[in-house]
């Protein structure tokens, strides 16, 4: 493993802020995935993984957490890092400010630290996945002698994150880069490799592809280029691609169908539109074969999937007897694509084209970034198309869009399509609380089983996004969250 | 004097146009579906009605709309922009750093078009009619027919991927340490591609304007004068027509000139060149208001100073100006 | 002929396919002596200008030499390449145009353009240039040279501008000056002034003037020898007296007898009941008032009482800018005055609100100076004489048919009436100027230069109308012109203005003969070829 | 000489007009031609253009046929760029009407209210209406014309400002006419030849306008437009230039075919350079 060099990686929107405690997006963790850590990782299974604690175990009756910190870790800014800092990020600052933390922060009781190398989680009742929730981007930890006390949003040091992971905030060039430097008193020893880190922005998806060409960066995270540049990059020399390090967010994308009123709210119109859709054209034409077709709420990459569900294999026929049956009569329904690029909007003309065969009428509905959260957090649609994280558990990432609790206004990630099914509520909440592995495999059979033919929901695909870099770059992607859980590992092979 | 006194009152009366232009931007800019935080919370993949009204409250956003407009009145007023809540930092910083960037490709692509424009209207000029005439026409007009994202990369795939003479984005070499005149050479070649792509295209309109203008004075009567002097053609076309063609594509640049700042967004994006006119764009999307607001007072301000400036370069070139008014 | 410096020989030049003709200039063949004074004249469009600017080499794109040749020091200078041509002018052949106002470059200092006259043949170093710049400038008798020189075209009067134009023309001291009408743009004192420097150049460098015009007074004061031109031939020429006296060719003797002659007609009974009363009329000009600078005021019409009887036509003259215009204007309310009142018939046009004012409107009318920027070159005739009756309330049957009727008065034929203004000649246009004032059955018409820009047979056949008009019908007229001959011959009584006031007012015959005021006599002094006018007037008396 | 003829001297224009007519008739028979719309998923995707008869210009991302997107293309290219520029007119042309004629404080508040406009960078300006009003094809085509029609107001105001000097006009007044009628009747119709010449240059503009928008992915998902096209075709470029060349083309014919037709127009309606050419 040689040491020194530097990667280019594009990161892609420019991310609004680095301060993982308070933005929580994508482009956001992808940086300050380097930055801040949390106190596990999690490998491409799943599987939690030794970070800043370096053991920890959980009591037989599921309700006890205790996590081992690693000796020696310092903050970037020289200051020692301790349990209290644990205490101050999870119990004091994420509460305030992570909104997704805080559901799972809702089943702890306590957070205490019996000494500077020893924190204890008691949780009111068991929650299988609550080992899942020690990642970066969900518990990232946060300098107390920085924060406490003050107006986390508004802290000038906002500005320059401080946090322990294997690369410190160097620079930021507004609309240009974004500069990490290795921090040389990383606690493990030889860590990292690299010398430094640039993250670049570069707006426009076909420049972005240019600039992996012409070696101007060196790394791809997925997503960053148009799904029909994907296939021409990989057969450059020198250019490797992993499906891997998207297992912990498992993107799932499916169209929100309004339960609520219009055609949509009937089942028999869901159903049709389900059988309408050639998914796996989509996939082959539009996501260049990458992913896979989505047959239930749950992802195949995370546990508790099931595949014992009805499938919807094309069949426009089927869709148009069920539309008859119903007796659709022509009630315009739209579209709305999500506005990032291209590949939305040709898979929301693929759908409308199918739908249309099937003669239901239908446009596309079109709006940028605000005006789509804007529309489906106002319940203001008929089909909205969107991609949500698993975050490695249904529990976690799943549950939020059927369950009724969820239904409110204002949020585009809850249960958006007004789905009610207090049967089926409690499955859900029964399955996140059953400390049994096997147990909640079940009911979780169960749950998918029976609203796969309710359809509150079109699934469409398991996305897959594949990262391209150069084959230099090595140990790039080691864990279940790929490119965004930091460099660490990442080392340059020198010719 | 009469020069100062002109400019202080266009100055005064600048000031209230602004004001009334910051106020109308401001309700454009609120008419737009959603709010920073619906974007905010958009983009963090999780967000409870909570985390949004908090975000709100942290914005300003909750206080009604004439709240939040007066407080934004009384921001310009003392000229202070506000704060970019979404970027975490004062707008006024965030648009210095990257008005420079645009002011050097807006003003490059500016010279690139105008001195390219009135050569080639020259040249078409003294060639009217002829073949060479409808070339140097339709050239320039293929420029300007071209979608200018389409061109710019098609310049990046050849002149950078396939050539690999030029960078094809960026502003400078990244982490390349240069300073001083290496830090130059180097920002230069990353210039030379979008400055020539965005030149090009207005290069024709001045051209256009340069050609007609041209034609037209060479019909004037001191142009006769000229001749008759003995004067030869070249020295003509130079001294006596070019000058007087001249004044309308004064105007021309001036008004031009006054939109560089925000004219860039489809180059700065292809050639990811961190300028205003995407900070704009991207701004608008996430409805940063303050930010908006912001680059569009800003681009306000060069639009007034520019018309004045023009006002002054046309007193300059034309001594009829000043005398008459 | 030995001293001939100028020959030109059967020169014949093309005008480009689709012009009115297929030659500008056919067969043309004289000679410009050493030291004379040539003067050609003839009727708009008859190839005077194409024949001077085919010498110099300046031809319009399209239009080209046919055949012929213009000897000069021993070369065809017509044939002459372009880089000859160019050492050429200006040095040996100099010229100078009609236009004063734009025959010069606006943006250039005037010293600049004269010394560039140098600088375009190598000739001199800079300060030189300069210094023979401010000579010329004192040469031709421009006041205060050392500001001249700085200054910009725009800052000098249209005679000022005139003689900068010689200077430069004059600058390498050519053997040949070339005048295309240099005077026609200028008022009469202004003109007398230009007329006696070319003649004391004349003498003092001996060089051969070319002097197209078409005034016969022009002819009578200068010329030494005439050509007459007529559809681009030469009709006659020969000695300046010679021609002027007993014309021999029947065109040049049309031109000699529609010259108005300065005879002072008979008097019209005239009643007493005033058609238009002004009573201390006043109008400031006031430019470029901004809240930081005090405006330029310029006082055009000064506390001016002026009072018209029914039928009389009273002419007002006075050299250009004296505020002729204004006044005229201030009478139909094209210009609001400041103060003082208009009364038409009685009635105080400059007391009425909008409305009623376009009510009372059709009472007074104005024949424009310039008949085809007067007419809107998009509407038909008949819409142009009709839709001023029909706001009127006239009918829309009536309202034609009284414009074809007025077209057969102005002599112009009911045809007329379906065809565009471009397609009539000036003179054609003025009359149905004439007949769009008369159609509005007005009481009162005020003629602004009527007829300053139509050659003198035109001008004959407007006067004649006009003087019928008057008969027919009873109207009066304000008559505003610069031209004292025209005036003598239309108008019962003169008015003379200067600066803004009137100076003079008086019957023609007590004007013209026996002028009260200096400054009468200074204009009357002024009208070229006055001794032969006089004489002539003399002769048919 | 009539217009027309002094037109049919300049070969651009006449080049051009030929050019303009066949693209408005491809856009009015597209219907006809290909009756099936745009959308239609034909064939496999990215077919070789000239490798299948029935689909001489291949197929896009989706495997829909090119030729038939380029003809439905040229309608709503067209009539974004003829709507747009009519409604700019129809604002340009009164506003800068009534400022010029009426001058004073009419025209101060008239110009001030096209000052705003003109403060922001008009591309700009664009791009926030469409934000605003969502992109569908007509407010598309009404942001452009919002931004297109103030240097239409400030050439009439500035027509109409040496017009109503004629005299013509001043004999109208004298004629009792009232002002309205001046305008409307004296004063508009000889302002129209600027006024003819801008708007194609207009057209043309529009047409690029609406590209670029849909390129920032703010154009009307439902309607195929060149830009459209282009802006689909982008990021294929490298794998299939085809596509965005072949609507790259057609826009820069058109934009070509109306500034050559603006330019005839430009030496047709100006008496100077009639004299100058032969
Ligand atoms: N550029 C041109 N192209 C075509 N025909 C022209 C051009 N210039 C002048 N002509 C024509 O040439 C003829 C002679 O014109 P020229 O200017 O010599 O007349 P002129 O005797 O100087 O008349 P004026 O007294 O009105 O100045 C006229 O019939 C005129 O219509
Ligand atoms: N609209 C105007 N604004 C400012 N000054 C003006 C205006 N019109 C005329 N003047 C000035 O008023 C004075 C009188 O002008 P006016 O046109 O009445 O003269 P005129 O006797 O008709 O001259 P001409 O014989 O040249 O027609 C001149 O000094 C002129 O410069
Ligand atoms: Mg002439
Ligand atoms: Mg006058």
């Amino acid at each position: 493993q040689d040491a020194g060099g530097r990667i280019d990686i594009v990161v892609q929107p420019e991310p609004p802020s680095l301060m993982l405690g308070l933005v929580q997006n994508g482009p956001t963790q992808l940086v300050a995935g380097d930055i801040y850590e949390s106190l596990l990782r999690y490998n491409t299974d799943l599987e939690p993984q030794p970070s800043l604690a370096k053991s920890w175990e959980i009591s037989e009756d599921g309700l006890t957490y205790t996590f081992h910190l690693q000796d020696g870790v310092k903050w970037h800014d020289g200051e020692p890092f301790t349990s209290a800092d644990v205490v101050f990020s999870a119990d004091v600052f994420l509460r305030e400010t992570h909104a997704r933390m805080r559901s799972s922060l809702a089943y702890v009781d306590s957070i205490e630290a019996p000494d500077d190398q020893t924190v204890v989680f008691k949780l009111k009742t068991p929650f299988g996945p609550f080992i899942g929730v020690f990642e970066a981007g969900t518990m990232p930890m946060i300098p107390k002698h920085i924060y406490e006390g003050t107006d986390y949003a508004n802290n000038p040091m906002n500005a320059t994150p401080i946090g322990t992971g294997p690369f410190k905030f160097e620079s930021w060039e507004k609309g240009s880069y974004i500069h990490l430097v290795k921090n040389e008193d990383y606690y493990l020893e030889g860590k990292p490799h690299l010398d430094e880190v640039y993250y670049r922005v570069i707006p426009d998806a076909a420049s972005r592809a240019v600039a992996f060409e012409t070696g101007e960066v060196d790394v791809l995270p997925g997503g960053s280029v148009e799904n029909w540049d994907v296939q021409r990059l990989t057969e450059l020399d020198n250019t490797c691609s992993t499906g891997k390090g998207w297992e912990f967010f498992a993107p799932h994308a499916f169209m929100w169908l309004n339960n609520r009123e219009g055609p949509t709210a009937d089942v028999r119109f869901r159903q049709a539109v389900m059988y309408a859709m050639d998914r796996e054209f989509v996939k082959d034409v539009v996501w260049n074969g990458f992913g896979k077709v989505a047959t239930g709420p749950v992802s195949s990459k995370t546990n508790f999937y099931s595949d014992d569900v009805t499938q919807y294999d094309y069949n426009p026929e089927k869709a148009k007897e069920l539309l008859a049956e119903m007796g659709y009569d022509g009630t315009p329904v739209s579209i709305l694509p999500l506005p990032y690029g291209e590949t939305w909007q040709r898979w929301a003309e693929a759908v409308r084209q199918n739908l249309q065969e099937v003669g239901i009428t239908v446009d596309i509905d079109s709006a940028d970034v605000a005006g789509w959260n804007e529309k489906t957090s106002q319940w203001d649609y008929d089909m909205a198309f969107t991609y949500l994280y698993q975050y490695g558990d249904p529990a976690l990432g799943v549950s939020r869009n059927y369950v009724e609790s969820q239904i409110e206004k204002g949020s585009p990630w809850n249960n958006v399509e007004g789905y009610r099914n207090p049967e089926m509520d409690a499955k859900w909440a029964a399955a996140a609380v059953s400390p049994s592995p096997d147990e909640r495999t079940k009911i979780y059979s169960e749950i998918q089983k029976e609203i796969v033919d309710d359809v509150p929901v079109a699934w469409l695909l398991e996305i897959e996004f594949p990262t391209i870099y150069n084959c230099n770059v090595q140990d790039l992607v080691t864990t279940g969250i790929g490119v965004s859980d930091g460099l660490r590992d990442a080392w340059i092979k020198q010719e | 004097m009469s020069l100062i006194t002109t400019i202080l009152g266009r100055l005064v009366k600048a000031a209230i146009t602004l004001l009334a232009i910051a106020v109308l931007n401001f309700f454009l800019i609120h008419a737009a579906p959603g709010d920073p935080a619906a974007v905010l919370a958009g983009e963090a993949g999780a967000a409870d009605p909570l985390f949004i009204a908090q975000l709100r409250e942290r914005f300003g956003l909750d206080q009604p709309l004439y709240v939040q407009l007066w407080s934004y009145v009384k921001n310009v007023l003392t000229l202070d922009l506000g704060y970019s809540f979404r970027q975490g930092m004062p707008v006024y910083d965030l648009i210095a750093q990257r008005l420079p960037a645009t002011l050097l490709l807006t003003l490059s692509s500016f010279v690139i078009s105008l001195s390219l424009g009135i050569a080639f209207g020259v040249a078409a000029a003294a060639r009217v009619g002829k073949a060479s005439d409808s070339v140097l026409t339709t050239i320039a007009l293929l420029f300007y027919a071209t979608p200018l994202y389409w061109a710019a990369l098609m310049a990046v795939l050849v002149f950078s991927v396939q050539l690999g003479w030029l960078p094809g984005f960026g502003y400078e070499t990244v982490g390349s340490g240069y300073s001083g005149l290496a830090r130059a050479w180097d920002i230069l070649q990353h210039l030379i591609l979008p400055a020539l792509t965005l030149g090009l295209f207005f290069m024709a309109v001045y051209m256009r304007m340069t050609r007609a203008s041209m034609l037209e004075v060479s019909q004037m009567d001191f142009v006769k004068t000229a001749r008759a002097k003995g004067l030869s053609g070249p020295v003509i076309r130079r001294r006596h027509i070019l000058r007087n063609a001249l004044l309308p594509v004064v105007t021309l640049a001036g008004l031009q000139a006054g939109q560089l700042i925000g004219g860039a967004v489809l180059t700065e994006t292809v050639f990811a060149w961190p300028g205003i006119g995407r900070l704009m764009f991207e701004s608008l999307e996430a409805r940063d208001y303050n930010t908006i607001l912001g680059v569009f007072l800003v681009s306000a301000a060069m639009v007034i100073v520019f018309n004045i400036l023009t006002d002054i370069v046309y007193r300059i070139v034309d001594p009829r100006i000043g005398a008459k008014s | 002929m030995t001293d001939a410096i100028l020959s030109i020989d059967s020169l014949t030049i093309d005008l480009p396919i689709g012009a009115d003709r297929p030659h500008a200039v056919e067969d043309v063949s004289f000679d410009l002596n050493k030291g004379e004074i040539l003067c050609v004249v003839g009727e708009s469009g008859s190839g005077k200008s194409m024949t001077a600017n085919a010498l110099m080499g300046l031809l319009p794109d399209g239009v080209t030499v046919g055949k012929g040749r213009a000897m000069f020091d021993g070369k065809d200078v017509l044939t002459l390449p372009e880089a000859q041509k160019q050492a050429m002018r200006g040095a040996r052949i100099g010229m100078i145009f009609q236009e004063p106002m734009t025959a010069l470059n606006p943006l250039m200092r005037i010293g600049d353009q004269i010394a560039e006259v140098f600088a375009a043949h190598n000739l001199l170093s800079g300060s030189e240039r300069r210094a023979r710049a401010l000579a010329l400038v004192k040469e031709v008798g421009l006041p205060d040279p050392e500001k001249i020189i700085r200054a910009y075209p725009f800052q000098l009067s249209g005679g000022q501008r005139q003689r900068a134009m010689i200077a430069m023309a004059l600058a390498l001291e050519p053997e040949i000056l070339i005048a295309d009408e240099p005077t026609t743009a200028l008022d009469v004192t202004t003109q007398a002034q230009i007329l006696r420097l070319i003649l004391a150049l004349r003498e003092k460098h001996g060089m051969a003037v070319m002097f197209i015009t078409h005034d016969f007074g022009v002819v009578a004061e200068i010329a030494d020898r005439v050509i007459v031109m007529r559809y681009g031939q030469i009709v006659e020429a020969g000695i300046a007296k010679q021609v002027l006296e007993s014309p021999q060719h029947e065109y040049t003797r049309a031109l000699l007898d529609a010259i108005p002659t300065g005879t002072v007609p008979e008097l019209a009974p005239i009643t007493t009941a005033p058609a238009l009363e002004i009573r201390h009329l006043n109008k400031i000009y006031r430019t470029g008032g901004s809240p930081f600078r005090a405006a330029r005021e310029v006082r055009a019409v000064n506390d001016v009482s002026l009072t018209i009887a029914k039928g009389e036509v009273v002419g007002l003259v006075g050299e250009s800018g004296s505020g002729k215009s204004t006044l005229g204007r201030a009478v139909v309310r094209l210009v609001t005055p400041d103060s003082g009142q208009v009364l038409v018939g009685g009635v105080d046009m400059a007391a009425l609100d909008e409305n009623e004012l376009r009510k009372q409107r059709h009472r007074v009318q104005m024949v424009f100076q310039d008949p085809y920027a007067s007419l809107n070159p998009r509407h038909r005739i008949l819409r142009t004489l009709s839709d001023g009756p029909m706001a009127k309330g006239v009918s829309k049957q009536q309202a034609h048919k009284r414009a074809l009727d007025l077209l057969e008065i102005v002599g112009l034929g009911a045809d007329a009436a379906t065809r565009f203004p471009h397609e009539f000649s000036g003179g054609q246009r003025q009359r149905i100027g004439i007949a769009r004032a008369l159609a509005m059955d007005p009481e009162l018409i005020i003629a602004d230069e009527a007829v300053s820009a139509l050659d003198v047979s035109i001008q004959a056949q407007v006067l004649e109308l006009l003087a019928d008009l008057r008969r027919q019908m009873g109207l009066s007229i304000l008559f505003i012109t610069h031209d004292l001959r025209v005036a003598a011959q239309v108008c019962d009584r003169i008015a003379v203005m200067q600066y803004g006031r009137l100076v003079e007012v008086g019957p023609v015959r007590d004007v013209f003969h026996a002028p009260k005021q200096a400054y009468t006599r200074e204009l009357l002094a002024a009208v070229p070829g006055a001794g032969w006018a006089m004489e002539k007037e003399d002769a048919t008396a | 000489m009539t217009l027309w003829k002094r037109f049919a001297t300049n070969r651009g224009a006449v080049i051009g007009l030929i050019i303009l007519l066949c693209v408005i008739a491809i856009a009015l028979l597209a219907p006809v031609i290909y009756p099936g719309g745009p959308w239609k998923m034909v064939q496999r995707p990215f077919l070789v253009p000239f490798t299948n008869g029935d689909l001489p210009l291949g197929t896009d991302t989706l495997g829909r046929d090119v030729a038939a997107g380029l003809v439905h293309g040229a309608r709503v290219s067209l009539l974004v760029g003829l709507v747009s520029t009519v409604m700019a007119l129809l604002i340009g042309v009164p506003l800068g009407a009534l400022a010029g004629f009426y001058g004073g404080y009419v025209d101060e508040g008239a110009m001030r209210f096209t000052e705003f406009f003109q403060t922001i960078p008009n591309f700009a300006l664009a791009i926030v209406l469409v934000a605003i009003l969502e992109p569908t094809l007509g407010s598309i085509t009404l942001a452009i014309a919002i931004v297109s029609w103030p240097p239409v107001a400030r050439l009439v105001r500035a027509e109409v400002m040496s017009l109503k000097r004629r005299e013509f006009v001043e004999a109208a007044h004298l004629a009792g006419l009232s002002n309205t009628r001046i305008l409307v009747s004296e004063v508009l119709p000889n302002a129209i030849s600027p006024i003819i010449v801008m708007a194609s240059l207009m057209v043309a503009t529009a047409i690029l306008l609406e590209s670029s928008l849909s390129f920032l992915g703010l154009g009307d998902p439902n309607i195929m437009s060149w830009g459209y096209m282009i802006g689909a075709a982008r990021t294929v470029i490298r794998s299939a230039w085809w596509l965005s060349f072949m609507p790259g083309v057609a826009i820069l014919l058109t934009v070509l075919a109306l500034n050559l037709i603006g330019e005839g127009l430009n030496d047709a309606f100006n008496p100077h350079l009639k004299k100058g050419r032969t």
